[in-house]
């Protein structure tokens, strides 16, 4: 399994597509590498995207983990991705309206549990039911949220945002003055077009840390979990739900272990962008962020933790970089340009990659059971991808 | 459409029947689902007014036979030719009017609609006379004839399988494709379904069936093929097969 | 204004989202997909209308305050928007090979290239169809009843439409192929239907009906980029309360639906009158109950609605 | 119907139409390269139709500047879209900020996105941000923020004593639901004395408003306040007047605008009053600048691409009085090139002409086309306010109010 | 209606006076009856009896109108399907359940009951049992699929195999779960019969090992030859019940079910 165990197997492992994407994706960091070093890319920008990028892989973690796990449709992302930032944001502000000023941690914790409570009430009466309740109930929720949100000042200060957010490491040892305390740093690769990493660079880099920190984690946690008899159990009521039961599985205590499961993940990356960007707005619970996050999930491909994790660069990608398209595009009134390119690369990509970049390719057994068993030779395209192949209907 | 024609030179001839031409063949097919073979230059004809019985073991490839002759799959290579006409790769609603009819092992009824409604949709391709075959239908058998006006998602296993079939016969077809008709099936209504069947060749039609109840199914067969993993493996008449040490007691049970 | 006003009001709006929401119920079943394009397709009919009544004008008389060039532009939005959506069905879902959320991506996608392309030829402001604006029938203001012959054009051309719809399905084996199709499109095919024609019916009156849909909504409010978009969400509600693929389930999902956003204020009107119990309740109540949280208690009552209706308004019982 | 120009063919222009176009000399021939600034602006999104008067405003603007040039160097603005969001906003700025290192940015259209760009991306660097259009009140607590648009404060207090001097003491009052509505109806409520009969606000982009219309009609006031956009504003308008109710209007400057009037009824809204910023006397340099935006665009400027119009301006007359085109530098002009001190100007090529004369920034008082532009503490402009009127379906000016 | 209640011993399955009707029909009415514990039973009927409703009403999969369900002893009426597994009682699907995204092993690997690493916590407090569990659930696995001559199916996807080998992985999943009392719907409808043959003995060696069978079939061979006693069921209620030979020979059976061809 692990890479430094045995490297070459690990790359002859590899599928056709998963060569293709590693070979794309390191290409892809090369590039943005010697974009970097020639000055074509601000540092600073780019560990923004970074950010971004993270944000996104754990909402789409935390979605993966509800649909491509178990099959969850869960629409109200932005709602738990919202609870989070404001949960966070209320208690950490300086502008809070209820408590404010406390200590990141303490932000962090009170957002999970928030959104865990919230993750019951939404659970507990539509997960014992078919499937599409929970995607009407939060269809639904998603609305209220947003609604009570804007509307209920005494809580969230209405449509005026919270702002006054401090960085995460606010009050924390070293890291708190991190950022002020590195020195400017001036390098000279190309002559000419010195790059300048100041004070906003290392804070950015401070930010990139921590969403590493958090996506690594989740990750992680997902892939142990996706592999074990946990994680079959999931994908086994993804599939027929009757079937599970019939075989004695509680579904209803798995569903919603993976429903709370996802939730936390996508609270989580709420956690993080409130930090990240310093203000949060009822206009950060728009739907928006559901498009998206669904996009990355299914663009990255269903039920694969690597493909979220690409999924969210890939919606980074789509959204920021059309913004450089932009500069060089016709000229064309360029915003509904770059809307039109959005959606062109949406519709490419489920044109002709239907299964989504990295769909999970391989069986999924606890990886200790199956070592040293004779594996039978590694198909040369992935489970789902042999069956979306399929000539008949 | 063109019944019976043979304006085209098809070869025949060589068959143990010598002389008719097949209504329905597959010469030399390859086919499989995606990029998994599973026919392997396979070989099945149906003369007129037969019935030939496909037997084999689970995953030999029967079903994928009818699927190949239906058009729910494109042979790789080989021919499938109706009235000696090449309709590989035809869609199956253009089979279906070209008078050929299939029952397919699993999935077979509309859950969600009527029995009365299920015969319909079975009909969609008739000219006229709708009414009239219905009613025929629900005469020959009143274990859905009760029914009529219940979801077909409500009926029993065995009372699906005869819908299935009914709703096949709608079209009144030359040809008819039929895979593991008494699967499910009580031995008293499973005896009734091969009567059928009969009675439908009786009128005519040329049936090739697949069957896992040997005895029944080569019983009431004039030939039958034995498949396995993609390729046929014996061909000859009911005796013959079931007299077959080795077939009987590879494939039939004996 | 008195409830019947409120009802009136409300019966304009629901015969806007009714059409919207048969479409994209038709779509949701056959196609088998939830379309969130469904609202731009209705922008494109409220456009193509407007740009059609530009060219034709008036064209002399009139019928309940709309000259006839409207009437040519309505039919002529309704034919584009159904010619744009079998286009699309055509290139790009046909070719497609994915499952259902797959093709509700490429949906968004969808949305995304329309009205980038609306935008981009008409500018993002909003504009008006070219028609007199109209003072309420003064006939009905006694009864607290205001509105225009325009809002009456709306709910007849609306009922036109839908009995034609429920014409079609029962006097044709359209609407049983269609439900053939959705059950089982192998079965259907193996049967002899030809689906892919039935689907291209489908999107026709699908995405017909939206088209007019988005010309009462231009004549009922104004026309915009986002239009269609905006009303996407109250028409999916629309859809499901009435319950998937049902398209009489729709009609009604979809009056309710409009009924409930526009009633709100009567609601809270009610809630204000009402002695209710605890203190603390009547006063979460009246908070609640108010326009802003329209959207939120029409979503609130389709879940509740849901949980004692599991399929829906017009689906079968529970399972 | 006028809605086919996509405000993109700006290239055609500036062909003698303009006048004043005798001697500049020898524009753009210099080998150096544009100055590059940047803008966030609501490209889409739901504040779309402000960006795009904004796009107007702006490239007018640049054709003005750079047919008399900065110094023999031309100005380049790179665009940047917020979507009208939060994130959107935050991004762009990002782009523009630490990948294109702009010095100078303008932006963004919403109060509340121009704040959060402020926060997270400009707050801690020395760029300048000029927020073009937003009047939310928060604005002013962040003195490092400028803005071209004043605060609505003074409107509210124009437009609550303007209600009780005609005469009301009950008001209905809706507002839209946002940063900037929100602020400006809590200025409002706190400046009014009389009774506020009805106090609600409403969600953008709603397909219609038949409810707030119909409840403030059963609050039985007679005067209706209207703080919302001009979409909004213009659906209601139809609402009322297809219900038949009656009342005295007023409105916020935001519901004001060519196209409320193009897509409201004749006579729907006559009598309306509303407070607008604009420059102190009938200037001719708006009359000019509305000329030239006529003749370009074939409609009325609105208040709103005269903002982004004067962010341009007054950016490039910063640009030209800085010794260096830096974030630093350009803190030490933008204020004080249109501030009070100099002489009165009224175009960018009489101003761009004193600076070239050698003049410093304080030898210049730009007056902009949208108000005289003088910059508080605060970074909020001296706001002067104008009454204007609906008569025969058309906006009149009434009255001056000063700030 | 009492020929159904023959005195058991040590009833594993008891059903007594179970009732559901669906719209008018009585799709079961009144059934009663008993399974012995150690005992393959047969339970036959037409199309239409009612035979796969009682599998649904027994495991929890129907709520019935009237009558109890009792498994070891344990009155499990109304309970969920997965509590009624608890008390050691599977069953199989007529219809084989398809398992999309799997291969045939993993599909096979759900079967087990009570696997640690079922738990979330478990998974990061204990891999170790985790891992131990898994390998051996995976061994036995491997060994009935190999029985069951599917072995070479192991890592196709589970979606992509015949009708008839669908019917074998759902019913080499139902033994993985080892219930003590296992149902089985037509396990082997649609199986080819050299095969059906092999299945025969695999029952009777885990009915040894003490799993008790209650089996629904229609291949009157297999389930005469393997079951013991059988159970008649028409209309929804017990027609009779006794010995393959017992039955076999009774004429409303005949009748009803057999007709005259067997
Ligand atoms: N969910 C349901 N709704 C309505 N009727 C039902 C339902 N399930 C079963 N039935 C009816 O109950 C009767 C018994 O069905 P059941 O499936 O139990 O038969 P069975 O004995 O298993 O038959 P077979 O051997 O054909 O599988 C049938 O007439 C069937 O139509
Ligand atoms: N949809 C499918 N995709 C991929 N492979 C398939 C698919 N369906 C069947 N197969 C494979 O094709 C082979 C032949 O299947 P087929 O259904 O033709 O068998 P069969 O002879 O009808 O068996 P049975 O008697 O079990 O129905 C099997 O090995 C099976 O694994
Ligand atoms: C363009 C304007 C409508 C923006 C508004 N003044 C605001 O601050 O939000
Ligand atoms: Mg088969
Ligand atoms: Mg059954």
């Amino acid at each position: 399994m692990s890479l430094l165990d045995d490297p070459r197997a690990t790359f002859a492992d590899l599928t056709r597509p998963e060569g293709w994407v590693l070979g794309v994706s390191v290409a892809f960091a090369l590039f943005l590498l010697v974009a970097m070093l020639t000055g074509a890319l601000g540092p600073t920008y780019f560990l923004f995207l970074v950010g971004l990028a993270g944000m996104y892989a754990l909402l789409s973690f935390g979605l993966n983990a509800q649909w491509g796990f178990t099959g969850l449709i869960n629409f109200s992302v932005a709602a738990f991705f919202g609870i989070g930032a404001y949960g966070s944001a209320l208690m950490t502000a300086s502008s809070s309206p209820i408590a404010g000023g406390f200590n990141p941690l303490v932000g962090l914790v009170v957002a999970l549990v928030v959104a865990l409570v919230l993750a019951l009430l939404i659970g507990i009466p539509t997960l014992r039911l078919r499937t599409d309740y929970l995607a009407i109930a939060s269809l639904g929720l998603a609305e209220v949220v947003r609604l009570v949100v804007l509307n209920e000042r005494w809580l969230t200060n209405g449509s005026a945002g919270v702002r006054g957010i401090p960085g995460f490491f606010q009050g924390w040892p070293v890291l708190s003055t991190f950022p002020e305390a590195m020195p400017g740093l001036r390098l000279v690769v190309i002559p000419g077009s010195p790059i300048i990493l100041g004070t906003s660079f290392w804070q950015s880099l401070l930010n990139v840390l921590l969403v590493l920190a958090f996506a690594g984690v989740t990750f992680f946690v997902l892939r142990r979990a996706h592999q074990s008899p946990w994680g079959r159990v999931l994908r086994t009521i993804r599939s027929d739900e009757d079937l599970a039961r019939a075989l004695g599985k509680n579904t209803y205590s798995f569903k919603m272990q993976s429903f709370i499961l996802g939730s936390l993940i996508m609270a989580l990356a709420g956690v993080f962008y409130t930090h990240l960007n310093l203000y949060v707005g009822p206009g950060d619970l728009d739907p928006i962020t559901t498009f998206y996050a669904w996009v990355a999930v299914i663009l990255g491909g269903s039920g694969s933790n690597r493909g979220a994790l690409f999924g969210g660069i890939v919606i980074v990608t789509i959204r920021e970089g059309t913004r450089f398209l932009n500069d060089v595009a016709l000229p064309i009134d360029p915003a509904p340009m770059r809307l039109l390119l959005i959606g062109v690369v949406i519709v490419a990509v489920m044109r002709y990659r239907p299964q989504g970049v990295l769909p999970p390719q391989r069986e999924l057994i606890w990886p200790s059971a199956v070592d040293g068993r004779a594996t039978p030779e590694t198909p040369d395209s992935g489970v789902r991808e042999r069956k979306g192949g399929g000539g008949d209907e | 459409m063109s019944d019976g024609m043979t304006d085209d030179t098809t070869g025949a001839a060589d068959g143990p029947h010598g002389g008719t031409d097949p209504v329905l063949s597959l010469s030399g097919v390859d086919s499989g689902y995606g990029e998994v073979q599973v026919l392997d230059d396979c070989s099945v004809r149906l003369d007129p007014g037969e019935i030939v019985c496909l037997v084999g073991p689970n995953g030999a490839g029967k079903s994928t036979v009818l699927k190949t002759a239906f058009g729910m799959l494109t042979p790789w290579t080989g021919t499938v030719a109706y009235h000696g006409r090449d309709i590989g790769g035809m869609a199956p609603e253009e089979i279906v009017r070209e008078g050929i009819g299939y029952v397919p092992q699993t999935d077979n009824v509309f859950g969600s609609l009527t029995i009365d409604e299920n015969l319909r949709m079975g009909g969609v391709a008739r000219d006229g006379g709708l009414e009239e075959v219905i009613e025929t239908l629900y005469d020959r058998f009143p274990i859905i004839e009760r029914k009529r006006s219940a979801k077909a998602k409500t009926l029993s296993g065995g009372q699906r399988q005869v819908l299935a079939f009914a709703r096949a016969l709608v079209m009144e077809p030359d040809v008819l494709l039929i895979d593991e008709p008494s699967a499910g099936l009580a031995p008293n209504t499973a005896d009734d379904v091969f009567e059928d069947v009969k009675a439908v060749n009786d009128m005519d039609t040329a049936i090739l069936m697949v069957e896992q109840n040997v005895t029944k199914g080569l019983g009431i067969s004039d030939r039958g093929y034995v498949l396995d993993q993609g390729t046929v493996r014996f061909e000859g008449t009911p005796e013959e097969l079931l007299n077959d040490e080795e077939v009987s007691q590879l494939y039939l049970g004996g | 204004m008195t409830v019947l006003g409120y009802m009136a009001n409300g019966l304009v709006f629901s015969s806007i989202i009714v059409l919207g929401s048969i479409g994209l119920s038709l779509v949701y079943s056959i196609a088998d997909f939830a379309n969130f394009a469904h609202g731009d397709t209705m922008t494109i009919g409220a456009y193509t209308a407007l740009v059609t009544f530009g060219a034709v004008g008036g064209l002399g008389g009139a019928v309940l305050g709309l000259p006839f060039g409207f009437f040519v532009a309505l039919v002529v939005g309704i034919g584009v928007a159904a010619v744009v959506a079998v286009a699309t069905e055509k290139l790009i879902y046909e070719p497609l090979d994915i499952d259902s959320i797959g093709l509700l991506i490429t949906s968004i996608g969808i949305a995304f290239i329309y009205r980038a392309l609306i935008q981009i030829g008409f500018g993002s402001d909003f504009t008006r169809f070219d028609v007199q604006q109209l003072r309420p029938i003064e006939s009905l203001v006694p009864y607290g009843v205001r509105v225009t012959l325009h809002d009456v054009a709306i709910v007849a051309s609306a009922v036109v439409l839908v009995v034609g719809l429920h014409v079609l399905l029962q006097y044709t084996d359209l609407g049983r192929k269609m439900r053939a199709m959705a059950d089982n499109p192998d079965l259907a095919r193996v049967s002899g239907i030809r689906t892919k024609r039935v689907k291209l019916w489908t999107w026709v009156i699908g995405a017909g009906l939206a088209g007019a849909g988005g010309v009462f909504l231009g004549l009922f409010n104004q026309l915009s980029p986002r239009m269609g978009f905006n009303l996407l969400l109250v028409i999916f509600a629309a859809v499901i309360l009435g319950g998937i693929g049902s398209v009489y389930g729709a009609m009604a999902g979809g009056f309710l639906i409009g009924m409930i956003t526009q009633l709100t204020p009567f609601f809270s009107n009610v809630v204000e009158a009402l002695p209710i119990g605890p203190g603390w309740l009547a006063t979460l109540l009246e908070n609640l109950i108010t326009i802003e949280y329209a959207n939120a208690i029409a979503f609130v009552i389709m879940v509740v609605v849901l949980l004692v209706r599991p399929n829906g308004i017009a689906g079968e019982g529970a399972t | 119907l006028s809605t086919t120009d996509d405000g993109g063919d700006g290239g055609d222009g500036g062909d003698g139409t303009d006048g004043s176009d005798g001697g500049d000399g020898d524009d753009g021939g210099d080998s150096t390269d544009p100055y590059e600034i940047g803008m966030v602006d609501s490209q889409t999104g739901s504040l779309s139709s402000f960006g795009e008067r904004n796009q107007r405003g702006v490239n007018l603007a640049l054709r003005h500047v750079n047919d008399v040039g900065i110094g023999g160097r031309e100005l380049d603005i790179l665009v940047e879209d917020s979507e009208s969001e939060n994130q959107g906003g935050i991004a762009a700025a990002q782009k523009l900020v630490n990948q294109d290192g702009v010095p100078f940015l303008i932006g963004a259209v919403g109060s509340g996105v121009s704040l959060a760009i402020y926060e997270s991306v400009v707050e801690g660097t020395d760029v300048v941000q000029l927020s073009q259009n937003s009047t939310g009140l928060e604005l002013t607590n962040f003195p490092g923020l400028l803005r071209m648009s004043p605060s609505g404060l003074s409107q509210a207090n124009a437009l609550a004593d303007l209600i009780a001097e005609d005469g009301y003491d009950e008001v209905a009052l809706t507002y839209v639901n946002n940063d900037y509505g929100q602020s400006l109806a809590d200025a409002f409520v706190d400046a009014w004395e009389g009774e506020l009969a009805y106090e609600n606000s409403h969600d953008q982009d709603q397909q219609s408003y038949s409810g707030v219309i119909s409840e403030m009609n059963s609050s039985d006031a007679e005067a209706w306040l209207f703080i919302t956009y001009q979409a909004e504003f213009a659906t209601m308008v139809n609402e009322v007047f297809s219900s038949g109710y009656e009342a005295q209007f007023y409105g916020a400057d935001s519901v004001s605008g060519d196209d409320v009037l193009e897509n409201t009824p004749e006579g729907s809204m006559d009598g309306m009053k509303i407070v607008v910023p604009s420059a102190p006397v009938e200037e001719e340099n708006f009359q000019s600048f509305a000329s030239a935006f006529e003749d370009e665009y074939d409609r009325q400027p609105t208040s709103w691409a005269a903002y982004a119009y004067d962010c341009v301006v007054n950016a490039a007359l910063a640009i030209q009085a800085a010794d260096e085109f830096t974030g630093e530098a350009l803190q030490e002009t933008v204020r004080r090139v249109s501030g009070p001190d100099g002489e009165e100007v009224t175009s960018f090529e009489a101003a761009s002409e004193i600076l070239a004369d050698g003049g410093g920034p304080d030898d210049v008082n730009y007056q902009g086309v949208s108000g005289p532009i003088d910059f508080d503490e605060n970074g909020d402009p001296i706001g002067f306010l104008q009454v204007q009127e609906v008569q025969d379906h058309d906006y009149e000016g009434i009255d001056f109010i000063e700030g | 209606m009492s020929e159904g209640a023959l005195p058991k011993q040590d009833p594993v399955l008891r059903v007594d006076d179970l009732q559901k009707s669906f719209g008018g029909l009585a799709a079961t009415d009144h059934a009663t009856f008993g399974v012995e514990r150690g005992t393959i039973t047969g339970l036959i009927g037409p199309n239409g009896a009612g035979k796969s409703t009682l599998f649904n009403l027994i495991s929890g999969f129907y709520e019935p109108d009237g009558g109890t369900v009792e498994v070891n002893g344990t009155d499990v009426t109304g309970m969920e399907p997965y509590q009624v597994a608890d008390h050691g009682l599977i069953r199989t699907f007529q219809t084989p359940r398809k398992l999309e995204g799997m291969t045939v092993r993993e599909a096979m690997l759900v079967g087990p009951r009570k696997q640690p690493g079922e738990s979330f916590l478990t998974l990061f407090a204990s891999p170790g049992s985790v891992s131990e569990s898994e390998s051996a659930n995976l061994a036995e696995a491997e060994r009935i699929l190999e029985e069951f001559e599917i072995d070479h199916l192991a890592t196709q996807p589970a979606t992509d195999i015949s009708g008839g080998q669908m019917k074998l992985v759902e019913l080499a999943r139902a033994m993985l779960a080892e219930p003590e009392v296992l149902l089985l719907d037509e396990p082997v409808a649609g199986v080819n019969p050299t095969l059906a043959k092999k299945l025969k003995d695999q029952i009777r060696r885990l009915n040894e090992q003490g799993t008790t069978f209650l089996l629904i079939e229609h291949d009157m061979e297999f389930v005469m030859d393997l079951a013991d006693p059988i159970v008649v069921l028409d209309q929804g209620h017990v027609l009779t019940e006794g010995t393959p030979e017992g039955v076999r020979n009774d004429d409303r059976v005949i009748d009803a079910y057999l007709g005259g061809g067997t």
